[in-house]
């Protein structure tokens, strides 16, 4: 039961991670990309990982992927196509590519894992919530900080110019009226 | 085309859009949700309203005149009336100047209450406050249906007077809807003045400065709204009016909200004219109709002679305004309507230009346009 | 609800008809109406919305914005040729079943603006009409009459003879478009200025209906009394290149003012 | 401790295999949450609509069935049979799937939910943090939607959509966290059962019956939480004054401007559900979910089941007056614009929920201080437990009350600065 | 019956190699800035697979897995609205997203 809903899964991450490389419009592929990421989370839950499949979900597809859509439509990619949507010799990139996934696949293939018989822990959340705060207390709090600079840095990259902004009937005469004003004081 | 330019987005609203107050259209440039240019475009509802009064008796157009602000029937009425009286030199009796001011005076409150009610609708209220507007409009078309016959299209009034008088049970329903005007207003207002939200949504936007308001030559509850005190009523007074005490409501910034508190002010300015009108209409002399042109022949026959008038009313959107020219035949030579809504919307791009979309509706409900008047 | 039909044929043990009713009475009981105002009209389609005349007890309060999730066109008000091309364009973006009420005399016939260069002579000249509610404007009871009376008729539909469903490759209504004498359609003037139509009358939706194709008076070169200086309006049935049924109609409102 | 009602007891059938068992389980489960669903969309379409009516001086729905109450089956029969349209330019595909992504992630949200004393479909041990990344999944299929329909009205109330949900996820989360603080747990399933007691105190008390009201809303933490939540709430609903992704007085309907017929009662059941899971939810976390009078009573006279029924009542009264709540807002003011709804989240909500979750860590800290690790810091430790409270009552109420009044003056300075006036 | 009896380690190890050799792939051929960062989003999933199938199956008393699983989606999560917020600004200044179009990257 477990291995048909195991090879389901991987099956979905590989054909939608496959689509999401090949898709000529940008926003199926992210499509497929949120579809992957849902079908990753889905293994994090079969793996027994509930915190992870969750916030995976959570950051993932809630977060990261309106994210991406959303710059998708900001930079307004979704109108057109992406005719040459590969590198030039994209042939010899995937020769690689098969190249070092024979490689991967050989090596776990030839490794003696050591598979353990230890219980899984009953309540896992908890668990790590300690493990945060004690062992990893200072991974944290560079973690919080490393979120704290990407938001700032965000915000500062993408800000938009305040020159941009359209003035408003008021504001022109408010600014005609400024000047008129600072011609009168200026003018000896 | 610079890096700017190309992001920009062409939205089109209308003609069919939910609160484009008929069928107006409006293309607008946006840049993200900031509009940067509002082209106003019509003529979705032109009915050929000047060239059929052309093709008609001076009587015929009275009925028309009902259509163009299909909200103030009786306005557009009196306008229309007051020009072909000025044309043919009629005089109209002391008790049917009362009757026609207290006509224009209940569609003043009819529409101001419904105005502020899509105004909040645009806003994106659930119908509620239309509800409110809506309610004593049926109440004030009661009165409306009870003189004149027909609740909204009244063509009620008549060169010299107004068709009938009116009739006996019409006073106590009268008095009994202005017992109930003043809980109206109080309620009206507690609701919707302070609302929080409203404030926020209306204090601030589509400001129309009082130097370009007049340059615009807008007029009415939009004039006022921006601080200047220009009413037809008291300017260039009509039938009664001189003889009545009013004040006239202005605002101080020029925003939707000072639009909309001119409006509620000028209803309770229009009750209090209502008031007068009410102790003074039973001693009023002379009948509902100059008795020289009391047979509906005689209207149909008029023939004023040659020569042109120009009359105007201050209808509850502004001033409107009728000019006539005669060749002393019975149809006129040249009929045009100066109509308010239509004046009104010229400033519409400048005043949208800059804020969101969301705000371009609401100040569109605050111009309070009525499409038959603009495209006539 | 159902009609006498309808009942004698359940007696019958017609299972059909169980649906068809069932069918009816969902439709007729969840009518959402467009919210689309052309003039005059609109402002008493609203107030049959509102407190006094509540459309609401019939489930058709739910104004809908989108011509997609709309059942029910109210065209309320005048039709100018300007508009009609939009008018015709909503109609087929909406979904099928649909229905059409000719709200008050503009959109019926043209009305009081019947003879204006810009008016078109009834919505029905390009959109099926099922039922035309007489008034100018008609008083909020009037179209909740209207309603009603759609209402009976949807109740008289039956599933297996309803048109939509059907094989048929769903066809949308020809657009006009604002040419230089009017509305044009491939090319052709329509309704040329007091003229007569090129389509024939569509009528309710049980009629197939199917465009005539022909006009009355192909040849005809109509001309409008008030914009030609030669029609004498005094004698409109002396009138050169009008039709015979204008003539007539003008001839009766000229005896109306005399 | 674990007192769901466990469907494969009732249906013991000893030569079945476990997994069919398991399966024949979930399915009755799923089975019963969405019909009881699809009963609770219908009802509450109606209750709206007579609800809004009577605040509109008006009737409502009243002719189809008693009162009406069938006018949702009505609309049901006649949308499952409109023509299905599909826009020429649109993406087909994501055109079809846009709602069911959009349905779908808040069908999941209803198995996590408390609905009764033992009444839990499944005890998720994240299930706070469940329910938040499911509920962020249907912004997806409102982007598809606005996307594949190749409308600009689509794409503009997708896109605001979209904003609006990321703003107001942050606030919802943050203001949820206080409460998992307060429980020490992300299971939904126990906030309930810790709700019990009286108002305030809980079961701190000796001696004191247990009312089933020691709702979270009646403690400082829990008042603003709940306020914060439930506004998020309005916001992540699309209710007024929130509801801009469908403003039709300025983008028509929306992300659902193409839609007709079936697949726009799709998108209609969606918004209904995520109204009332979020009622529920709201109720569940700061409203005691299904605690209330009696149904401590009832359990201890040894009636469970009829404490797991009252218990169903006492959560359903909730929502439902949550729901209703919802419905007279609606009702009754405007819509707030994007930018207003946008500063509205980050300059007011947000800072008042961040320091909610600090209240929360003192509130814990005051009335759980036993450790002698670090000394004794807090002067709690000769107290009572509901004496702990109080003193962590006050101390908090003071800082929420601070914090608010504080949020409120600094906010409002700039807005009540005159406006240019250009004379 | 839970994952690690029916399914070998390898397998899951396998499906997250070529799960990395797929976003690779995407990292090189991809011309917007965008699907790159697509292909940068599929690489680092694969990683958390392999740390959490190692948790798993390997150390399930340690954290440790499940700890750094955490810390990469929160690196992720921060790469994005990084990455994005930089495509978003080279769009603007550039008007388009293509990597190749991108020879310097003055201003």
């Amino acid at each position: 039961m477990v291995t048909v809903i195991f090879i389901a899964i991987a099956s979905l991450i590989i054909a939608s991670a496959v689509l999401v490389v090949i898709s000529r419009e940008i926003v199926r592929a992210a499509l497929w990309l949120i579809a992957t990421f849902f079908a990753v989370g889905a293994l994090y839950l079969l793996l027994e990982a509930e915190f992870i499949g969750v916030a995976q979900v959570l950051v993932y597809v809630g977060a990261v992927s309106i994210l991406i859509l959303f710059a998708i439509m900001l930079t307004r990619q979704h109108e057109r196509h992406e005719p040459a949507w590969r590198a030039g010799p994209w042939w010899i990139a995937l020769a690689g590519v098969i190249g070092l996934a024979a490689v991967l696949i050989t090596t776990i293939g030839a490794v003696p894992w050591r598979l353990t018989d230890d219980d899984l822990p009953v309540s896992r959340a908890p668990q790590l919530g300690t493990a945060l705060m004690r062992e990893y207390l200072l991974p944290f709090q560079l973690a919080a900080i490393v979120l704290l600079v990407a938001l700032i840095g965000a915000v500062v990259i993408a800000m938009e110019e305040r020159r941009r902004r359209t003035p408003t009937l008021a504001d022109d005469i408010a600014a005609q009226r400024g000047a008129a004003d600072r011609a009168e004081d200026g003018t000896p | 085309m610079s890096a700017h330019e190309s992001q920009l987005l062409q939205v089109n609203i209308g003609p069919q859009h939910p609160s484009t107050h008929g069928v107006f259209r409006m293309e607008v440039t946006l840049d993200g949700e900031t509009v940067v240019a509002l082209r106003p475009v019509f003529g979705y509802l032109h009915r050929n309203h000047e060239q059929l009064a052309e093709a008609s008796s001076y009587i015929q157009t009275m009925p028309y005149t009902d259509r163009l602000d299909y909200f103030n029937s009786m306005t557009s009425n009196y306008g229309y009336a007051l020009a072909v009286e000025r044309l043919a030199g009629i005089e109209v009796p002391q008790r049917a100047s009362y009757i026609r001011a207290l006509m224009s005076e209940l569609t003043r409150i009819l529409n101001h209450a419904t105005a502020i009610g899509f105004m909040i609708n645009d806003m994106g209220a659930w119908h509620t406050a239309l509800q409110f507007g809506m309610r004593e409009r049926e109440k004030i078309l009661d009165l409306f249906e009870m003189a004149s016959g027909a609740r909204m299209m009244c063509n009620y009034f008549r060169f010299g007077g107004v068709v009938r008088d009116l009739p006996p049970e019409f006073l106590p329903y009268f008095d009994q809807l202005m017992r109930g005007l003043p809980a109206f207003f109080d309620e009206f207002e507690q609701l919707l003045r302070d609302n929080e939200i409203i404030v926020a949504r209306s204090s601030g936007i589509g400001i129309l400065p009082r130097d370009v308001a007049a340059g615009y030559s807008v007029t009415g509850p939009v004039l006022r709204g921006s601080g200047v005190p220009y009413d037809i009523r008291r300017a260039e007074p009509y039938g009664i009016y001189g003889e009545l005490a009013f004040d006239i409501p202005v605002g101080s910034v020029g925003d939707v909200y000072d639009r909309t508190l001119v409006r509620f002010a000028e209803m309770r300015q229009s009750y209090r004219i209502l008031q007068q009108i009410r102790e003074r209409l039973p001693d009023t002399g002379g009948g509902h109709i100059n008795p020289a042109l009391a047979n509906f022949g005689k209207q149909k026959a008029l023939r004023p002679p040659a020569g042109e008038a120009y009359a105007r009313v201050e209808s509850p959107k502004g001033e409107l305004g009728f000019y006539l020219v005669s060749d002393g035949s019975t149809q006129p030579y040249r009929y045009k309507v100066r109509a308010p809504s239509f004046i009104n919307l010229t400033p519409l791009g400048a005043m949208c230009r800059g804020h969101l979309l969301a705000d371009v509706v609401v100040i569109l409900g605050s111009i309070d346009i009525v499409m038959g008047e603009v495209d006539r | 609800m159902a009609t006498e039909a309808q009942l004698a044929a359940e007696r019958h043990g017609v299972f059909l008809t169980t649906v068809t009713r069932l069918y009816n009475w969902g439709r007729r009981s969840s009518v959402y109406p467009l919210s689309f105002g052309l003039a005059c009209c609109a402002i008493e389609m609203m107030a049959t919305g509102m407190a006094r005349v509540d459309l609401a007890r019939f489930g058709a309060e739910m104004f809908r914005a989108s011509p997609r999730q709309a059942d029910l066109m109210i065209v309320a008000g005048t039709v100018t040729k300007k508009m009609a091309p939009q008018v015709v364009r909503l109609y087929n973006q909406m979904p099928e079943p649909r229905y059409v009420i000719s709200m008050g005399a503009c959109a019926t016939s043209g009305g009081p603006f019947r003879d204006g260069y810009n008016v078109l002579r009834g919505i029905d000249l390009l959109i099926p009409v099922d039922v035309y509610v007489p008034g100018c404007p008609p008083r909020p009871e009037a179209l909740l009459h209207g309603l009603m009376t759609l209402q009976a008729q949807i109740d008289a539909q039956r599933l297996d003879a309803v048109r939509w469903y059907s094989d048929r490759e769903a066809r949308d209504h020809p657009v006009p478009s604002l040419g230089r004498h009017g509305l044009e359609l491939d090319g052709q003037t329509i309704d040329p200025v007091g003229g007569l139509p090129l389509l024939s009358p569509l009528t309710s939706p049980h009629a197939e209906e199917q465009r005539s194709g022909q006009l009355e008076h192909p040849q005809e070169i109509r001309l409008f009394p008030i914009m030609d200086d030669t029609v004498a309006r005094e004698t409109p049935w002396r009138a050169r290149g009008v039709a015979r049924e204008i003539a007539a109609d003008d001839l009766k409102r000229g005896g109306a003012h005399e | 401790m674990n007192r769901t009602i466990v469907i494969s007891q009732i249906l013991v059938i000893e030569q079945a295999p476990g997994w069919l068992v398991a399966a024949l389980n979930h399915a009755i489960i799923a089975g019963v949450l969405l019909i009881g669903g699809a009963i609770t969309m219908m009802l509450q379409v109606w209750v709206e609509r007579r609800l809004i009516a009577r605040m509109q001086d008006r009737l409502g729905p009243n002719r189809v069935g008693p009162e009406g109450i069938l006018q949702s089956i009505a609309d049901g029969i006649k949308m499952f049979t409109k023509e299905d349209i599909i826009p020429r330019a649109a993406d087909r595909w994501v055109h079809l799937l846009a709602p069911i992504v959009a349905l779908a992630p808040i069908a999941m949200m209803l198995a996590v939910l408390p609905w009764g004393r033992g009444l839990v479909a499944v005890d998720l041990e994240v299930g706070v943090l469940y329910i938040a990344a499911v509920s962020s999944i249907s912004g997806v299929g409102l982007m598809m939607a606005g996307w594949g329909s190749r409308n600009t009205f689509a794409l503009l109330g997708a896109m605001r959509s979209i904003a609006q949900l990321i703003a107001y996820e942050i606030p919802l989360i943050i203001a949820l966290l206080g409460i998992v603080l307060l429980t020490g747990g992300m299971s939904l399933a126990r906030m309930p059962e810790l709700q019990a007691g009286i108002p305030l105190f809980g079961s701190s008390i000796p001696g004191a019956p247990d009312l089933g009201l020691g709702w979270f809303i009646f403690t400082p933490v829990g008042l603003l939480g709940g306020i914060i939540f439930f506004i998020c709430a309005l916001a992540e609903g699309e209710r007024t004054p929130f509801d801009i992704p469908e403003a039709d007085s300025e983008i028509v309907a929306g992300y659902m401007t193409e839609y007709s017929g079936m697949k726009f009662a799709v998108f209609y059941i969606a918004q209904y559900l995520l109204n009332f899971a979020l009622a529920v939810l709201s109720a569940v976390v700061f409203l005691g979910g299904w605690q209330g009078p009696g149904v401590a009573w009832l359990a201890d006279a040894g009636l469970g089941a009829a404490a797991s029924l009252l218990s169903l009542l006492w959560l359903l009264l909730k929502a439902w007056g949550l729901f209703m709540l919802m419905v007279v807002i609606r009702a009754a003011v405007p819509r707030l614009r994007v930018d207003q709804l946008m500063s509205f989240a980050w300059k007011y909500l947000l800072p008042l929920a961040l320091v909610n979750v600090a209240s929360a860590a003192l509130w814990v800290g005051l009335t759980e201080w036993s450790s002698i690790e670090w000394g004794n810091l807090l002067p709690v430790d000769g107290l009572a437990p509901w004496q702990r409270i109080g003193v962590a009552a006050l101390v908090t109420a003071v800082i929420n009350l601070g914090a608010t009044r504080w949020v409120l003056r600094i906010n409002r300075a700039p807005a009540a600065a005159p406006v240019v006036v250009p004379a | 019956m839970s994952m690690i009896d029916a399914v070998p380690l390898s397998w899951v190890l396998t499906l997250a190699a070529i799960l990395f050799c797929i976003g690779l792939f995407g990292v090189i051929v991809r011309r917007s800035l965008i699907g790159v960062l697509f292909g940068v989003e599929l690489m680092l999933n694969a990683v958390n697979i392999n740390l959490i199938a190692f948790w798993r199956y390997l150390e399930p008393n340690l954290v440790a897995g499940q700890v750094f699983a955490l810390f990469i989606i929160t690196i992720a999560a921060a790469e994005a609205a990084v990455g994005l917020a930089m495509v978003i600004a080279v769009y603007r200044t550039r008007r388009t997203i293509v990597a190749d179009d991108m020879r310097n990257l003055q201003g």
